[in-house]
């Protein structure tokens, strides 16, 4: 039993660490630590550095362009992102949909997508929920029907994230309107250009344009669209949950988060001193600090059994309730540190291409907004409360 | 002890209310918060026909000398419709300012206006490194002839950018206490940054260059405005209590509604037992913090007193973690749809949050209720 | 609308706290302040106390020995009695089955019972819960089967607070095994001494002897000593626990037990200061005492609702909820303003009669054994789970 | 990084599990707990048979010199019996004080007999203002021909009641720094009172009248102690973690059993969501308490440094929290039968919430913590 990594893991969070020194545009890591919004074109700029070091499809198997790391290498580079202010990489391509190609796809499908996601030349963007669902997934209502060597869609999608940056939409849909709930569902790859597709902005309580819904009407999809068997979708869709489920917590965007809030917290002012020396406010940020310790040891814990052999299994709930509440527990001192300076909406100082003098300061625009916008973690992705479902049923068997 | 309203007081209270579902539906509220106003100039004007605005400001200066109880009533409706208006901060704490600090003829010259809803009036107390608390202030008076110059920066000024007047916080140069000065926004030496606060109504920053005031622009004597500021910070942070009540219970509302209707796993969702306590959790949070808005509006207008600043901190503090609370189960309950912006809901959550950010916070008011602990004269 | 008390309440205050000063023995104040336990005869010292002046069954009416006080001069007596330290009134006689009694009972059970409850002749225990009923009352299984002009018990009560001092309980027994859970039950008065009735202690974790198994072997028991009709129990039972619920917020209790944990937080020391000057440790007393300054203006609110005519409804369950988690959140601090002084378990200390010196101080030995204890309040008279039951169905209609 | 154990690791933790399964049901238990020693000692005898009682003692003194996970896994064990014997103060922590301070003469005449279990020691470093820093004392040494007199009185000593031999934490008159002095309980002027702790094990106070103690009997330079009990005191308190894990364990299993044969309102509660939830909830805790274990045990017998002192703070303070929640909901859900003297939960859950009374609470590591919170070179 040992806590430390491995000589050659250090060397490796040195190699990246290197790499990002060098290669991770300052004006991009900027943006990240202050919270801006990213263009399309940031995640963009990042993930081409990232294709050409060979380290953009870290979940890959090498053959197909992946990185072949381990799963402790993984995580020492999600950290080292982070706390580099990197970009999050937009995981609907290359960490969502091509893990289910790779899986279940035909040796085309292969061919021509996962080249395309290494390149950047497609955005993914994923539609599982609908309206009425919620985090009852397999309830879905968008249906598509076999007309010839086509699919014809009708629907509706929502909660879908930059989709309006997205050329592709990978989708489930019921194929049997006559089966079981999660029967009859099938997994579609759609081409957003394909006639029938409306996307509409919808915009949250932070004014941020980041979820969409789309829309089908009579939507014609290539048969050779379908992933895996007609009617088995659920299976790629099970899949996929697992893959997303893993990594959830987001130690490495807490710990980064973290350490911004410490630099407000120094900046700020309380009677004339620091807020980082008030007793109270200080104890409320070792707090969040210590229990972060925690779940990141639970997640090195997790990744370990991982490497081990083991399957990521209900720990992953256990670690997704508890790095989201970490994570909207730090934006909410950071909200807090900045009293009523957090008040102002200031819109144009969160814009990516802002490049003014902020009203206050560079880092007071954002943290109201981003404590607003970080409530979706406990519901999205299944919400905590399905989490603990989920442990209740198949941990504890009660 | 006697919780009920009187006839009169019900009637405001229907009033308010009334007036608010007529005139601000979400829709509404929506094209006001777009409007180059930031809020609806003819709400503005009913409540000032109605005599509504004239209610928290003395009898003596043609208003109505309503008490905190007054005050509660048309904030908790003004609350419940997420009003854009700035009538806690022009009529409540600005008003109350002038009425506690100004002398005889400022009274006269500004409060009947101030009572008709023809002028109104804001506070600039916090600056950048001010945090709540109005004495630690950098903004200074440099005496000059027959007035004296301000130079500093005042932030987040709520309803600054519409104002007649705004009363100005400072010290004068070389001295410790804090003084207000009443300035003309269009005056030389001001420059106005207005915007948006996230939870809705209009502010501004304000740059202070050198703006001359005349010795009869002063409120009071000089570097004696400490006291009152921090009164009326208790009397205004009362009635930002009752506007949290009425948002939490229509926050409460719709959620309860939610559960009701939304159905999923076959069931309204309102059937899970999790959701069910943690509805009997915010109900019991909204509980508490309606006896504490009461207590803050029958104490608000007590003389000074350790148990009034007990009190006044103790409902900051109590409402401010129930609206917290309440905001942020109302969104969790309703999941994603809670989050959208084009849902009521969203913004009622943003203001329960953020009203915590005027007149001290949580973490504020604890530890000011801390600092007047009272003990008992006996150790163990 | 005014939250002061009217002049006449405040007299009344006044008389109830010059009374309490002349009347009140400082020894069992102390016990009290201390949380010492209190033995049958310290119980029967201040009962006389308060019967000699009248205030002894102060929910009675008056023409059967009651004060006829509003409910608000209740609380000011409720409230005073707790700050000076008097013993808390054993309900069981005075305020559960006397009121039962006056409602359901004959006149001979009035006029029987009632001045034996004044005078402290009796002293009654309670026969409700069962070992496998918990917080489901009616799924009760004792039974009573009429045999002549005697009803014949057999069975088994548990949770029979004091009824190790008791000559009388008031039992629900299942007289109609055949009825539906609600229906079928009787509310039995039960001598003690009656042959075949037996008292097992309980010992609790913090080692005190409070509660008791009653058990029932073929008990012969009067059939006049019927309240109400056969097999209508149940409107007794549910009529006692609306008047048992109201109060359960104990806030003079909280109260006098918050000037308790400030007086040790003043005496014990930290880095060679005392406690209360330690602002972590005074921001939580203060976090304390504002919310049950809420919980205290919610009590009052609904005393008025009910002077005023109403009755209290689920409300009473919200205050039962916050009363005790308040209550537990005092004895908490309590224990932990200790230190390591919370550790030694020295019952002997604890005892009614003790009065030598105490190892280290006299308000040191109970508060960790309170701190157990007092895990009991969030269990009985509905656990709060249930209590939250009620809300969501009575007033939420969820 | 590597979460396994070696096979003479696993052995270890088997073996320990296996006794006391033999040997610790509740009722012998509470025997032991009743008995005059308030442990057993053939079970004692046996911990040294099997050469567990030499695990934490270092090899040189004929000890199995284990390190913190050693140390974790024989604790973790008895943690899970609630049992009653000294083993984390005698042998991990008074045994690490001899083996840091000590000279080699006293270590070599203490610890084979410490490791051996045929002496315990105990350390007597709290007083009844000391609160968990071993600096804050009174107890005084007084030079005098050829050693020192020992003045002032030590409380909760836990063990000291059958220990050969105690290390006494004073100053040495007229100089600040601390002392550790080893005395015989034995001796004259030491008066010892002995009790049960609430939650099971046996502890003394001691008053010491003038205890004449020689020059040989100070362990370390004078005064210059402090570093070495609070470095064992991190030790002393990451074994305690692991003490608190195998209790949390065990208080969750019977928990989860209970709630799968409870029946009420027709089903095993354990089908009511809402307690579904908090049994989640409580999984969760114990997860995080268990990283914060072994995090802890891996650091224990780190050198000295920040780092160090904020991860085991850090263990301490989620262990504790993690601990009183698992007990608060232990007993709730079980309801009143969770509260009774003769069901082994209640015992359990009282040494849940008093692990945290000794080597420092939840706020104690807490203000630690924040007093040596690491901060970002750059404000923002």
């Amino acid at each position: 039993m040992n806590i430390h990594f491995t000589p050659e893991e250090q060397a490796f969070r040195q190699e990246v660490q290197a790499f990002l020194r060098s290669n991770l545009p300052d004006d991009l890591a900027r943006k990240v630590r202050l919270g801006r919004r990213l263009a399309k074109s940031d995640h963009q700029r990042w993930q081409k550095i990232l294709s050409q070091q060979g380290w953009y499809a870290v979940n890959w198997p090498v053959e197909h362009g992946g990185t072949g790391w381990s799963v402790v290498q993984k995580h020492i580079f999600d950290e080292e992102c982070a706390a580099a202010g990197a970009p999050r990489i937009v995981s609907f391509g290359v960490n969502m949909v091509a893990p289910v190609i790779i899986r279940f796809g035909t040796p085309a499908q292969k061919d021509y997508y996962l080249p395309r996601i290494l390149s950047g030349e497609d955005w993914w963007c994923q539609g599982y929920s609908e309206p009425g669902a919620g985090s009852d997934l397999a309830s879905l209502k968008t249906r598509a029907h076999r007309d010839g060597d086509h699919y014809v869609v009708n629907g509706q999608k929502t909660w879908t994230t930059l989709g309006q940056h997205a050329n592709r939409i990978f989708c489930l849909v019921r194929t049997d309107p006559g089966a079981k709930k999660q029967e009859g569902i099938s997994f579609l790859l759609i081409d957003m250009d394909t006639p029938g597709i409306t996307v509409r902005p919808i915009i949250t309580l932070d004014g941020e344009h980041e979820v969409n819904e789309v829309f089908f009407d009579n939507v014609r999809v290539p048969v050779e669209n379908l992933v895996g068997e007609e009617n088995r979708g659920w299976t790629c869709a099970k899949y996929l949950l697992t893959h997303e489920r893993t990594g959830q917590a987001g130690i490495g965007l807490s710990k980064a988060a973290l350490e911004q809030l410490k630099r407000i917290a120094m900046a700020e002012t309380v009677r004339g001193r620091p807020l980082i020396e008030d007793p109270m406010f200080r104890a409320r940020i070792a707090e969040v600090e210590m229990r972060l310790m925690a779940v990141e040891m639970s997640t090195l814990r997790i990744l370990a059994a991982t490497r081990d052999g083991g399957v990521p299994g209900a720990e992953s709930s256990l670690l997704k309730i508890q790095g989201s509440e970490i994570r909207q527990a730090i934006t909410n001192l950071m909200r807090k540190a900045l009293g009523p300076n957090a008040l102002p909406f200031l819109e144009h100082e969160l814009e990516p291409d802002f490049d003014g003098d902020p009203l206050y300061q560079d880092y007071s625009a954002a943290p109201a907004s981003q404590y607003f916008n970080m409530r979706k973690l406990s519901i999205y992705g299944g919400s905590n409360e399905i989490q603990k479902n989920i442990i209740a049923k198949m941990v504890l068997e009660l | 002890m006697d919780f009920n309203l009187n006839e009169e007081q019900q009637m405001l209270a229907d009033t308010v209310q009334r007036m608010v579902r007529d005139q601000y539906s979400f829709e509404k509220r929506e094209g006001y918060y777009r409007s180059s106003d930031g809020f609806s100039p003819e709400f503005w004007q009913q409540l000032s026909e109605l005599g509504i605005t004239s209610v928290p400001v003395g009898a003596d200066y043609e208003g109505f000398g309503g008490s905190g109880v007054e005050n509660m009533l048309v904030m908790t409706e003004l609350g419940r419709g997420l009003c854009l208006e700035p009538f806690l901060h022009s009529q409540i704490y600005a008003a109350g300012l002038v009425e506690q600090l100004g002398s005889s003829e400022q009274r006269r010259s500004l409060l009947p206006k101030v009572a008709a809803g023809e002028w109104r009036l804001a506070v600039a107390d916090e600056e950048p490194g001010s945090h709540y608390d109005p004495e630690s202030i950098a903004c200074m008076a440099i005496p000059c002839d027959r007035g004296w110059r301000l130079e500093g920066s005042k932030r987040v000024v709520i309803g600054g950018d519409s104002a007649k007047f705004i009363l100005v916080s400072a010290k004068i140069q070389d001295t410790d206490g804090v003084s207000v000065f009443l300035i003309d926004p269009e005056a030389d030496g001001v420059t106005s940054q207005s915007y948006p606060c996230i939870d809705g109504p209009r502010a501004c920053d304000l740059a202070l260059n050198g703006v001359y005031v005349e010795c009869d622009d002063l409120l009071g004597a000089p570097g004696k405005a400490a006291p009152a500021l921090i009164y009326q910070r208790g009397r205004a942070g009362a009635a930002q209590c009752a506007e949290a009540l009425g948002n939490m219970e229509e926050a409460f509302r719709l959620t309860l509604d939610y559960l009701k209707t939304r159905q999923q796993f076959g069931a309204p969702i309102g059937r899970f037992q999790s959701l069910q306590h943690r509805m009997a959790d915010m109900r019991g949070e909204l509980e508490l913090a309606r006896s504490m808005v009461i207590l803050a509006a029958c104490v608000a207008d007590d003389p000074v007193s350790d148990e009034r600043s007990r009190q006044l901190s103790a409902a900051k503090f109590v409402v401010a973690r129930a609206s917290q609370f309440i905001a942020e189960q109302a969104i969790q309950l309703h999941g994603g749809i809670g989050m959208t912006w084009e849902y009521s809901l969203a913004h009622h959550a943003k203001r329960l949050v953020m009203l915590a950010h005027q007149f001290g916070d949580d973490d504020f008011h604890l530890a000011q209720y801390s600092a007047l602990l009272d003990l008992p004269r006996q150790v163990a």
